[in-house]
């Protein structure tokens, strides 16, 4: 099965690892993972003002290319995840917004964006199926208590995202079970990490990511997974003692392809 | 089988099983064949036909010719096994006052499109097989039959009988053969060149009422048009307006009750495509509702007395979907 | 009849229809950046329905707010007082010599060897025009 | 004619358990829809025969409107059940035949929703507007000279 | 000849304010047939229909056209004043210049026409009018009340206090519905169950009333005064007539982890029960879910201990058809269930419970006697937090837009017991306002804060957390005190929004009774006529039409009964004239028109005719039972010849509206 696939920057520098997992692992799992020839940045984050439309193009863009290739469009980082889903959102819910990137990109842009755009757990979840990962695993993860850390971008705003219950997820705890190991399940796994306030007031970050790790650590985890290089990147800021390590790591352990 | 026929025919008036026979006649000409009434061996000796131009459909003729008191038999083509049907359904015949024989049929020849050959003086027509030979003034012609058979036949949707008391000859089958086709060309077209279309075909009606008279789902005691009280009777059109009104009308109050047996066009003096309107509804109602076929068992719900809770919203059309 | 405008701006380009807000204060009692902010998604919302766009431009709430999306998640009635905040920092930074954060600041994030590039792109998204 | 100043005639089919009480909770609560429309009671909407909507172009309406109860909630239980297939069918026709398909139309409308009404009855005004005047079902008969 | 009067009504300015009524009438006595035109401040005033009457009588009139407000307000007034000046009363016809021109349109000059053009097209509709008498159906003496809770019982009690029969259909096994699982009442404290039960003997007691426990409505027809009802009575593998009630059986089952529902699965019980103490009918049932006997055949203790021989495994289900003259429908709320609000934590913690689970857990008949424990560990909660507002007034599309009404006064209520039997324990509620309009209503909150000490906060929790320790870290906002809150709380409680009961939706289409957005009930005015559905026969009571407290659905049901009694103690009907007729001789007897009939009013029947040859031939040819007919025209159009007609709403009378409309 072949899907297209947009990695986004940070995955091509900073969060190599999160990007080569995927891949490896993808491909033991039987899916093609196909990288869109051509994608720019997301942007890192998305702009909600209505009026804002150039910082959304690039998203479109990438829609327009997964539509070209003829995949359904498969994104790894929470950010890129969150950017382009939301970007998608707007054009199909908002007639104004479609209007005007249309003449931007002079076609019809709701039409050639309609591509169809998951997360690569949603891959594992709904095309691999959790059952069948499971009967992959060739080196089950046995007594890992393992925290899953969602943050908001991959759930947030759940309208757009359509990922799963935003205030009580079970995907990442879902997968936790399917490579062997056991959920960890601890209130702040939807709060936010402070994400790139970290950059304008790091106190103010560390505090939150802090609150994070502390609360997983409260309820005994061992590890810390997460999709997101930025919300990694702020838990080990903050000093966090449990690992933070990204989710696709611990799939490839546990498909042997590390 | 017209031998056949006949013999079974006298048979069963000799019997006293049956005591009028509804057949088809020859008249002046080959070609021109009329349902008729026929009460004796010597009526059936002298006139009776069943050939490759017995198209009028008998139930028409049979519903406007019933007498309760006495049985008749009636011999069905498979056509007209539907719209008799259809007729018992809506309680407009006397089920036990008919013996039904249902009868095979191999498409009817088009004498029009004989004559648009350039035919003329026409003595006799003969059709074996695939051939038909045509004796004219000028000389013999022989065409094959594909090529001179009716549209409707061309398009023939099932050579199975719906209803019989005695089959004669084998039964066929229900058939495909893309009678939605030219349809859905219609369909195809923009509004203004289907407009351009019909407004090209109607005004030519006449308003001669063949298409009425022949139509075996119009039975009305009174037709609306005919009746003074409903405020639309019309004579003849005499606008453009009354030409749509009359058979977009004349369509409704047949849908879901047409069995597509194409005597409206067949009757046609100004070959006005009739059956076509009455195929769009088919066709809708097959796509919206559930594949429909009028006349196919006796007690069936027409689509237009039925609904289901989650049938299409009239919208559909403005959006162009379906 | 400055600030009339400005709401109007505001209104047109977060979306948001902030008369729907009922003032149960729930996007305010999930926000992870309560502490910070001088100004809260609560009266984000309010102060640009009376028209108060100005206390809220010169205030640093408008760089607090971490786009988390809680509160407008949990609103009862689908106000999204984020979109509200992010409004009113764009009226800010789309002003000439506005930015919050200038280009010079990037040396000293990319000091740090482990920094994100989205972190980098998100940081000028937010904070610069 | 200019569209600016063309005017067209609505004629509004509304039952009388559903959408004439919205059309009058609409007046009720002055919610303006153009005086283009004019309402004719009906007991449901099944009662609207495709006639009555031929005669209404007949006569010079530029665009007809049925409105009912919403399907499952027929005063009647089932009869707007039935409107909803007859006029589909009859509207696919009219269009078959080339006739804008944007002069007929037919709308939910409750009790409660004085609202809707309004809305739909500007809507549809502001269709038949642009559309112009019914010139493929007109009666030259029936037109003022 | 026709003579015909017309009417025009200023309303006061409501119509002469925007309609130039004087021109109206003027424009319209030059209308064919009309004789006689005037214009009158109030046409519905004494005056006013003294006017019309006069114009009656002095002008010989055949038909009156009054253009004034909505035929839905005052078409009955001007028939009646017809009336009585000899004038049939349905040769009068309503142009609707208020609602439908006045009221919308700004312009004089537009209105003004729009009137005319409306009051032209009654003109050509009543020139068409045929004198019309209304036919008379007997009434059946006898009510059903759908749902057996306080609603359902007050009402029943109420018409069967008045002497006529009253059958309640409750799907549960015994009546009470919500109120028997509520501890004690606002704003007087009284317990709940000491006023309910009374009346829940009252109606097994009384021979006027006849319960129908664990039973369904499957099938409603008919018309007023004329119901057909199919009632389910569902298998409850006990034969009502010989249980005792004694208990023995539930004491005895073995399977005793059954989900306790009366208790809203606290606690659990046998697969063999009676709901509680005072449940009536107080007759046993299985829950063939879990009955071992019935899963697998395998047990039978049950059997065995029942010295009165009631239980029976092969009970079935049995249907029963019954006839009404009026339906009462009492079908109340429940809460809404809470999965679109996780971040309460509901679902992720036990501590955290709905209020109405709440009153099981302080009930004595509840899961803990009536000790106040955490569900989670039965200790006592020493911190209690209550959050308000959870699904209500919510747009979001996660709960309902509307206010639930009771949830501000119960949860007075509930922070009030609490103190008032464990004074150490702390109570928070979370507010966003104290909605207290009733009697008695907010004094008995304001004694909640002033005597009992409960915190009242202005704000809203944002989000409940389950701690490693058990606790509940509730972070909210204090708007007043501009603060965000964390408190460890022990128990969280929800007042869950409320919403109809599921099953309302499929009976009010068997009822053919309308609804709202909400799936509440709606009523026929919301002012004038708020107990009576829109549909005639068909009452409300209680919840159903739209959230109330016990006070207000006990006066609702006395109200919907006072209603049906004054339906029932008629003899006869009139019923509706303007009714479907087939004319014989245009008739086809195809079926088309029975097959879309609601109500089964057409038979055939066959009828000779003389043919033009002066034989005779006998012809199929439909009849409609003017009983049964209600007039709705499904028929006339189903009819291909035309044959089918309505009276009133006439093809040409329609026609003509048209005609004129367009003219």
């Amino acid at each position: 099965m072949i899907f297209s696939y947009y990695p986004g920057c940070t995955l091509k520098t900073k969060a190599k690892e999160l990007d080569a997992y995927a891949r490896r692992s993808a491909e033991a799992l039987g899916i093609t993972l196909s990288e869109l020839p051509e994608w720019q940045c997301c942007g890192g984050v998305y702009t909600t003002a209505e009026d804002e439309i150039a910082t959304k193009l690039s998203s479109v863009r990438a829609l327009m290319e997964a539509k070209k290739e003829g995949h359904a469009l498969v994104t790894l980082c929470s950010a890129c995840h969150n950017v382009i889903k939301q970007t998608q959102y707007a054009l199909n819910t908002d007639d104004d917004m479609a209007f005007k990137v249309g003449n931007y990109m002079q076609c019809d842009a709701r039409a050639e964006a309609d591509t169809k755009v998951i997360h690569y757990l949603e891959l594992l979840r709904d095309i691999v199926g959790f059952d069948e990962l499971k009967k992959n695993v060739k080196n089950p993860l046995t007594g890992k208590k393992i925290a899953a850390y969602y943050g908001c971008l991959l759930l947030r705003p759940s309208s757009a995202m359509q990922f799963d219950n935003p205030e009580n997820p079970k995907i990442m705890e879902d997968f936790i079970r399917a490579i062997g190991a056991t959920p960890v399940i601890y209130p702040m796994r939807n709060e936010c990490c402070g994400g790139y306030i970290t950059a304008e007031d790091p106190a103010m970050a560390k505090k939150n990511s802090t609150a994070v790790w502390e609360s997983a650590k409260d309820f005994d985890a061992d590890y810390i997974i997460t999709a997101c290089p930025l919300c990694r990147y702020n838990l080990i800021k903050s000093e966090s003692p449990l690992p933070v390590i990204y989710f696709t790591e611990l799939l490839a352990e546990a498909l042997d392809v590390k | 089988m017209q031998e056949a026929m006949k013999k079974r025919a006298k048979e069963l008036l000799a019997s006293g099983e049956v005591t009028r026979v509804i057949g088809w006649k020859k008249n002046e000409f080959d070609y021109d064949i009329t349902p008729a009434v026929f009460e004796s061996a010597e009526e059936i000796d002298r006139d009776f036909r069943y050939d490759d131009f017995c198209g009028p459909n008998l139930s028409k003729f049979t519903f406007k010719n019933q007498k309760n008191d006495t049985k008749t038999l009636v011999f069905l083509k498979p056509c007209d096994t539907y719209s008799m049907t259809q007729l018992i359904t809506e309680h407009r015949v006397n089920r036990d006052a008919l013996y039904l024989i249902g009868i095979p049929c191999f498409g009817k020849i088009d004498i029009e499109k004989i004559r648009a050959d350039g035919t003329d003086g026409i003595l006799s027509i003969a059709s074996e097989g695939a051939d038909v030979t045509v004796k004219t003034l000028y000389g013999d012609k022989t065409y094959v039959k594909a090529d001179v058979m009716a549209e409707r036949c061309l398009a023939c949707k099932s050579k199975y009988h719906t209803i019989y008391d005695e089959l004669m000859g084998e039964e066929g089958e229900v058939m495909e053969t893309g009678r939605f086709n030219e349809v859905e060309k219609l369909e195809a077209m923009t509004p203004d060149e289907r407009f351009g279309f019909w407004r090209g075909e109607l005004s030519r009606c006449i308003r001669c009422n063949a298409c009425r008279n022949a139509c075996p789902a119009c039975t009305c005691e009174s037709c609306v048009f005919d009746n003074p009280d409903t405020g639309i009777s019309q004579k003849a059109a005499a606008d453009s307006f009354e030409e749509n009104m009359f058979h977009i009308i004349r369509a409704f109050h047949v849908a879901g009750r047409c069995t597509d047996c194409g005597e409206c066009s067949r009757v046609c003096p100004q070959h006005i495509p009739l059956h076509l309107l009455n195929r769009k509804f088919i066709r809708d109602i097959d796509k919206l509702y559930g594949e429909y076929q009028a006349g196919e068992e006796v007690g069936q719900r027409s689509p237009l007395v039925n609904f289901t809770t989650d049938d299409a919203e009239p919208d559909i059309v403005r959006k162009g979907g379906k | 009849m400055l600030t009339n405008r400005e709401k109007e701006q505001i209104l047109i380009s977060s979306g948001v229809d902030v008369r729907k807000c009922m003032r149960c204060g729930k996007c305010t009692g999930t926000c992870p950046a309560y502490d910070e902010m001088e100004y809260h998604p609560h009266e984000f919302v309010y102060m640009v329905e009376k028209g108060e766009i100005e206390k809220l431009m010169n205030s640093s709430s408008i760089y607090k707010c971490l786009t988390c999306f809680a509160c407008v998640e949990r609103c009862p009635r689908g106000v999204e007082p984020a979109k509200i905040i992010e409004a009113v920092r764009l009226a800010v930074i789309r002003k000439q010599g506005n930015n919050h954060i200038k280009a010079e600041d990037i040396p000293c994030m990319a000091e740090d060897d482990d920094t994100p590039g989205q972190l980098v792109v998100s940081a000028f998204r937010k904070y610069k025009k | 004619m200019p569209i600016s100043e063309f005017k067209p005639k609505i004629v509004a089919f509304c039952c009388n358990w559903c959408s004439y009480a919205g059309a009058d909770l609409a007046g009720t609560n002055r919610l303006n829809y153009p005086a283009d429309v004019k309402i004719i009671r009906v007991p449901c909407s099944c009662r609207v025969n495709p006639i009555f909507i031929l005669r209404a172009f007949q006569r010079g309406a530029d665009g007809v409107i049925l409105c009912g109860c919403h399907p499952g909630d027929c005063h009647y239980t089932t009869g707007n059940y039935y409107t909803r297939r007859r006029m589909t069918l009859l509207f696919s026709m009219l269009d078959y035949l080339g006739i804008e398909k944007e002069r007929t139309r037919v709308e939910w409308v409750s009790a409660a929703e004085g609202a809707k009404f309004a809305a739909v009855m500007q809507d549809f005004v502001k269709t038949v507007t642009e559309l112009g005047e019914n010139k493929r079902l007109e009666d030259r008969r029936c037109k003022k000279p | 000849m026709q003579k015909i009067g017309v009417f025009v009504c200023h309303c006061g300015t409501n119509i002469a304010g925007t309609v130039d009524v004087k021109a109206v009438a003027e424009a319209l006595s030059h209308e064919p047939g009309v004789v006689f035109a005037a214009d009158y401040p109030y046409m519905c005033s004494e005056s006013g229909q003294n006017l019309i009457k006069d114009a009656i009588r002095e002008h010989g009139l055949t038909g009156v056209v009054i253009c004034s407000c909505s035929p839905r307000m005052h078409e009955t007034t001007f028939r009646k004043a017809a009336a009585s000046a000899g004038l049939n009363s349905y040769m009068v016809e309503i142009a609707n210049i208020r609602e439908q021109c006045s009221w919308i349109h700004k312009d004089m000059k537009t209105a003004t026409e729009k009137a005319v053009i409306l009051g032209r097209a009654a003109i050509a509709k009543v020139a068409l009018n045929t004198p019309l008498t209304a036919s008379e159906t007997p009434v059946t003496k006898r009510a059903l009340v759908i749902g057996g809770g306080i609603a359902g019982i007050q009402t029943a009690l109420d018409i069967a206090d008045a002497g006529f029969e009253v059958d309640i259909v409750e799907k549960e096994p015994t009546i009470g519905g919500k109120m028997a699982q509520i501890d004690k009442t606002f704003p007087t404290l009284d317990c709940a169950a000491c006023i309910l039960t009374p009346k829940m003997v009252d109606c097994a007691q009384n021979e006027k009333i006849h319960i129908y426990a664990y039973s369904e409505v499957e099938s409603v027809k008919g018309f007023v005064g004329n119901f057909t009802v199919g009632i389910k009575k569902k298998a409850r593998y006990v034969d009502e007539t010989k249980c005792t009630g004694c208990g023995l059986c539930t004491e005895k089952c073995p399977m005793k982890k059954t989900p306790n529902l009366f208790n809203l699965g606290l606690d659990t019980r046998s697969a063999i029960y009676i709901p509680f103490a005072q449940a009536v009918p107080k007759v046993a049932t299985i829950d063939a879910d879990y009955c071992n006997m019935l899963k697998n055949g395998r047990c039978g203790v049950c059997s065995k201990v029942c010295t009165a021989g009631a239980i029976d495994y092969h009970q079935q289900d049995e249907h029963i058809e019954e006839k009404y003259g009026a339906i009462v429908v009492a079908t109340g709320f429940n809460p809404i269930k809470l999965d679109n609000f996780d971040e309460y934590a509901y679902a992720q913690s036990p501590d955290v419970v709905t209020s109405l689970e709440l009153e099981r857990l302080m009930n004595a008949a509840g899961p803990n006697g009536g000790t106040l424990l955490r569900p989670s560990d039965k200790t006592h909660p020493h911190t209690i937090v209550f959050v308000q507002c959870v699904g209500s007034r919510d747009t979001s599309g996660c709960g309902k837009p509307y206010c639930s009404k009771i949830c501000c006064m119960y949860t007075a209520k509930h922070a009030m017991l609490i103190r008032d039997k464990y004074p150490d324990t702390e109570v928070y509620v979370f507010y966003i306002d104290v909605r207290t309009p009733g009697k008695n209503f907010d004094e008995f909150y304001r004694r909640a804060v002033e005597e009992y000490g409960v915190h009242y906060i202005k704000g809203m929790v944002g989000k409940v957390m389950p701690q490693k320790n058990g606790k509940l870290l509730v972070r909210a906002s204090d708007l007043l005190a501009g603060e965000q809150l964390k408190i460890e709380a022990d128990m969280v409680v929800l007042a869950a929004a409320i919403e109809p009961d599921k099953t309302a939706r499929s009976l009010a289409t068997m009822l053919t009774a309308s609804m709202d957005t909400n799936d509440f009930f709606t009523e026929a005015h919301p002012k004038l006529r708020p107990v009576e559905s829109p549909t005639a026969g068909i009452f409300l009571s209680g919840v159903c039409q739209g959230p109330k407290d016990i006070p207000e659905t006990v006066a609702q049901a006395s109200a919907a009964a006072a209603k049906v009694i004054g339906l029932l103690v008629k003899d006869k009907l009139k019923s509706n004239p303007c009714i479907a007729h087939a004319n014989e001789t245009l008739c086809n007897g195809c079926s088309s028109c029975e097959r879309v009939c609601p109500y089964g009013a057409i038979t055939y029947v066959d009828k000779e005719f003389r043919m033009p040859d002066r034989t005779t031939k006998i012809r199929r040819v439909a009849s409609v039972n003017a009983a049964v007919c209600q007039g709705c025209g499904a028929c006339t159009v189903a009819c291909p010849s035309g044959a089918m007609d309505l009276s009133g709403f006439s093809n040409q009378q329609i026609m003509a509206e048209v005609d004129a409309i367009c003219r």
